[in-house]
């Protein structure tokens, strides 16, 4: 019989997520990439920095895989790497392509354009891996996919980290 | 120290005559230097993974492991991103790969082919222009039904494939696919590919690499209310799909033009319950599942059945449904459009795959959600009892195929 | 005060490797390279392949770090790679180069010499990791170190694995 | 979904055209692309750490940041068995590294030079012939006292020095060095080596980078006995080494020719208790201790201390001990020769760096043996507080140095 541990295996979840609360590291390489989008609401509201200091008319922690700029971003966070949630960091340059997503500004409530851009031209940071999917499409729909090494296009295909810059206000339900 | 150091040189060239000159009387003989083992004859239960590296996607490698007595049979590195076939004949496997020079990354995109008896290299073709396509769906190269070629998808953004013809080993050209990407197998000497309305765009290639015909169908599914998962399975030429909301599309490629099946669901179209939190103590027994992960579906071509990875809704919220990792692996006969079974996993899933045999294995890319280790589970496809595991598989497993081809 | 942790630390590393014992894939990369030496008296005795099966007048488990001639060994073993303890992978190429141990047969209370190869040619097998430093010196004693990258030497510098291969008997204290 | 899909456009060429017009009024401004944040000028508490990639040797990087607020602040990605030295006038950062191409890894040897305050490349050398030393020891590449001349140890196994003029960003030749090892900066533009026979190997280069002068010292070291740990540490200029039995060696390398100081035990010289099991109840309150690790000595010039990774032996059960990680650094009045302090590590330590200002900081690289995940823990130096971590280091921390150099 093979219907026997899905009650375990619901309890590990729950386990699993409640550690990524407590512990940072946790929310590692693949942690996020697998559970960024299930962790989020969890993992708020947490007591780290947060996007007044820097960031106008935002709220949330930059360097927190659930910051809603995020929403459809795939890689790791340059908050972490020494850039920040809209600026490469040193000795890296910002890729021609990128790709959209639409998330919600909770500060505000109104939905904005994210441009994804990867920073190209060093070794991957490795650090606040990020990958959620809300909005994201397959590949044969590339300007809403993130599933696609972005720095391809770049004569430095190194990705180092990626951010997300807001390009405007989206038209609700455009 | 437990053992005296018994010499010291600095330069190695001299050593081995200084050590026979203090070889003495042994139960072990010497051995020789400079053997390998020779790779066994392939069992029903071998197969190959892709190891995706995520601390350096630079260098991804593809590993074969016997999932009978899960060990591993051998290993090529085989760059960024890459894509393997088997030649019909199996002599040989063609690896395209891209390599990324230095820590900039400078890229050069490449087709290596191993003998697949001793995974030596046979031979490598150079693709001019660094445009292959950088991103994990699979279906970015094609081997034609019949052996003879090899088609690339660039990305650039803009797209094309370029066809490589195998006897020769050389590049026969490029054709360019505005605004359809990846490409699927099409009767003997054909490609599919997935248009970004929704359509097909078949192109049916000559002996010599030339297009001799191109067909676009019309839309078969909606992109904007509910997009195709692009990891489709083929069963004897046709090819099964999932949409984002578990609706199964069939689209049979062995004809000239793409003839598509009426969709039915995989999954129970319920609405999702009202919170997370409440929804995890009714997990399994209510609400409905959604396919996700990286490779969702794999066919059982000699009980037609047809194995997709699924998890219930209320882990994901409905946010990144179509990667979320699995619970169980629900399995239907094709035939009849039914769910017939459903196997429990020990750990989430991310990849599935049965071997093609009469006593056939499922085999399951997990994550350990407690130490977040990958693992490398195998089950039995009837029973779904779980059998072993692969230790240390590597960093993920995108995907698994068989030593004969998918 | 600094002085206070200790004896969480000892209760850790016992605990640490009382759980190696019990799984294997524990002993990955991180754990024998750092613990192989302390790991290996607590480890035996373990019930999984012996060396009686191919390797005559010797015991013990081949694909464990705690085989004898694994005494000055560092990297993956190839017999988790699809080689065996003296032969390389298919498609791979034994190293030009060495470095050399002198390691204890517990079956016939022998030491013999090891050399220590690199397989060369392809990926890093990432199975099996281990790592000991018994007879092991400083590079400038290259000849019996085992902290240089033997495959530079070869035309593909990647390394798959690493094989022990029995020179002869050692001379008693040479 | 919770967010509509607004748009579908599988050509990027085409999109931000179509985006602006989209855009309505919002409370967020658009956002400039293109930015890159600048480097802050370097706090008093920043270093740089090896992040060796055991998963792919062949990508390592450096990493820069700041122990006050344990933020990383850039990075370096810097090939196979990198290597970093800062201009005395810090305005370049020089990094040896072996770039391994493609999944066979064809090996190319550069120096990369950066510029230290953008981290933007500022030119390369290649080093023609592949032989540059491929191992950890960090002391494979020395920039002379004077900022003038680069010298990169060879090892094919014959050993040699290239000798790079930095003013040119030119090779100005190679000297064979055999049976002699690595390279410690002598005076002001000079090296030694450790040779295999426990002596030193000193070579004084004119401004041109001919060979000026050649010394070997007599040993002063036993290799066989109790050989010489080659991590050193520099206190303006003599040069402090530990043996594997825990035996302080200082080296004077001011001069034209090395002076040797007497040794001196950093650790207690008696015997191990009789058995592993018994001796870990006993750790920490008796039994000898011996260094170990990979960066096992710190100084800290203006108090004049030196810090040493140190672990018990009952640890390692002497096999191994100088690699075998730190449970302790001991403390040491320098001059005094003797210890003046214990700090008791949380997590067992691999590398260990003191910064050079007068609030100094122990930064530790780590491991914590439950989960066999790296730490890079920062501690007060004088008091031995842990104060707080850098999360996600990466891999393997093989050493920290300070900005403006070691």
């Amino acid at each position: 019989m093979h219907l026997n541990r899905f009650d375990d295996l619901a309890a590990d979840v729950s386990r699993g997520l409640a550690r990524r609360t407590s512990r940072r590291s946790f929310t590692s390489k693949v942690g996020v990439w697998l559970f960024g989008a299930v962790a989020a609401p969890l993992l708020l509201p947490v007591a780290r920095g947060r996007a007044e200091d820097r960031y106008a008319g935002e709220e949330g922690d930059p360097r927190s895989c659930d910051y809603w700029r995020y929403c459809a971003t795939n890689g790791y966070l340059c908050e972490c790497c020494g850039g920040s949630a809209n600026e490469c960091p040193p000795g890296t340059t910002m890729s021609a392509l990128s790709w959209i997503g639409t998330c919600r500004n909770p500060a505000d409530g109104k939905n904005y354009l994210i441009s994804y851009n990867d920073c190209c031209g060093t070794a991957q940071c490795n650090r606040c891996s990020c990958s959620r999917h809300e909005s994201e499409t397959p590949v044969y729909r590339a300007g809403t996919a993130n599933d696609i090494h972005w720095c391809s296009a770049n004569e430095s295909t190194a990705i180092n980290c990626t951010v997300a810059v807001v390009l405007g206000a989206a038209e609700d339900e455009v | 120290m437990p053992h005296s150091i018994s010499f010291a040189l600095s330069v190695l060239g001299l050593m081995l005559g200084v050590l026979l000159s203090h070889v003495g009387h042994a139960d072990i003989a010497a051995e020789p230097l400079n053997r390998n083992r020779p790779l066994d004859p392939a069992g029903a239960h071998w197969a190959w993974y892709l190891d995706f590296n995520v601390d350096d996607i630079a260098n991804s490698r593809f590993v074969l492991f016997d999932a009978d007595t899960a060990r591993m049979k051998g290993s090529l590195g085989s760059g960024a991103f890459p894509t393997m076939h088997a030649s019909p004949d199996g002599r040989f496997y063609y690896v395209a790969e891209s390599w990324l020079r230095g820590p900039r990354r400078i890229r050069e995109d490449f087709v290596t082919i191993y003998d697949a008896s001793s995974l030596q290299i046979d031979g490598i073709i150079e693709l001019p222009g660094a445009r292959r396509a950088l991103m994990s769906p699979r279906d970015r190269t094609v081997l034609t039904a019949d052996g003879s070629l090899l088609l690339v998808f660039n990305f650039t953004p803009s797209t094309s494939l370029t066809v490589i013809d195998l006897a020769s080993r050389t590049i026969k050209g490029d054709v360019p696919t505005p605004g359809c990407s990846l490409a699927y197998p099409t009767s003997s000497r054909g490609v599919s590919m997935i248009c970004g309305d929704g359509s097909l765009l078949t192109i049916h290639f000559g002996s010599d690499g030339t297009v001799l015909a191109q067909h676009r169908s019309k839309p078969f599914f909606n992109p904007d209310k509910d997009p195709l998962i692009e990891n489709g399975v083929s069963l004897e030429g046709v090819w099964y799909f999932t949409t984002y909301g578990g609706q199964a599309h069939s689209v049979d490629l062995r004809g000239e033009e793409p003839v598509f099946g009426s969709p039915w669901p995989l999954v129970d179209q319920n609405k999702k319950p009202a919170n997370f939190l409440a929804s995890i103590f009714t997990m399994g027994k209510a609400g409905p599942w959604l396919p996700g992960g990286f490779q969702i579906l794999t066919v059982h071509e000699p009980t037609r059945r047809l194995y997709a990875l699924t998890h219930p809704i209320t882990w994901s919220e409905g946010k990144g449904d179509h990667v979320f990792p699995g619970a169980e692996v629900w399995v239907y006969d094709i035939d009849e459009q039914k769910r017939i079974d459903r196997i429990k996993l020990r750990d989430v899933g991310i990849s599935i795959h049965v071997t093609p045999d009469e006593s056939p294995l499922l085999l399951v890319g997990a994550v350990d959600i407690e130490t977040e280790e990958f693992r490398l589970e195998v089950y039995d496809a009837e029973s779904g009892d779980f059998l072993r595991e692969l230790e240390e598989p590597g960093e993920v497993m995108f995907h698994f195929q068989g030593v004969s081809g998918r």
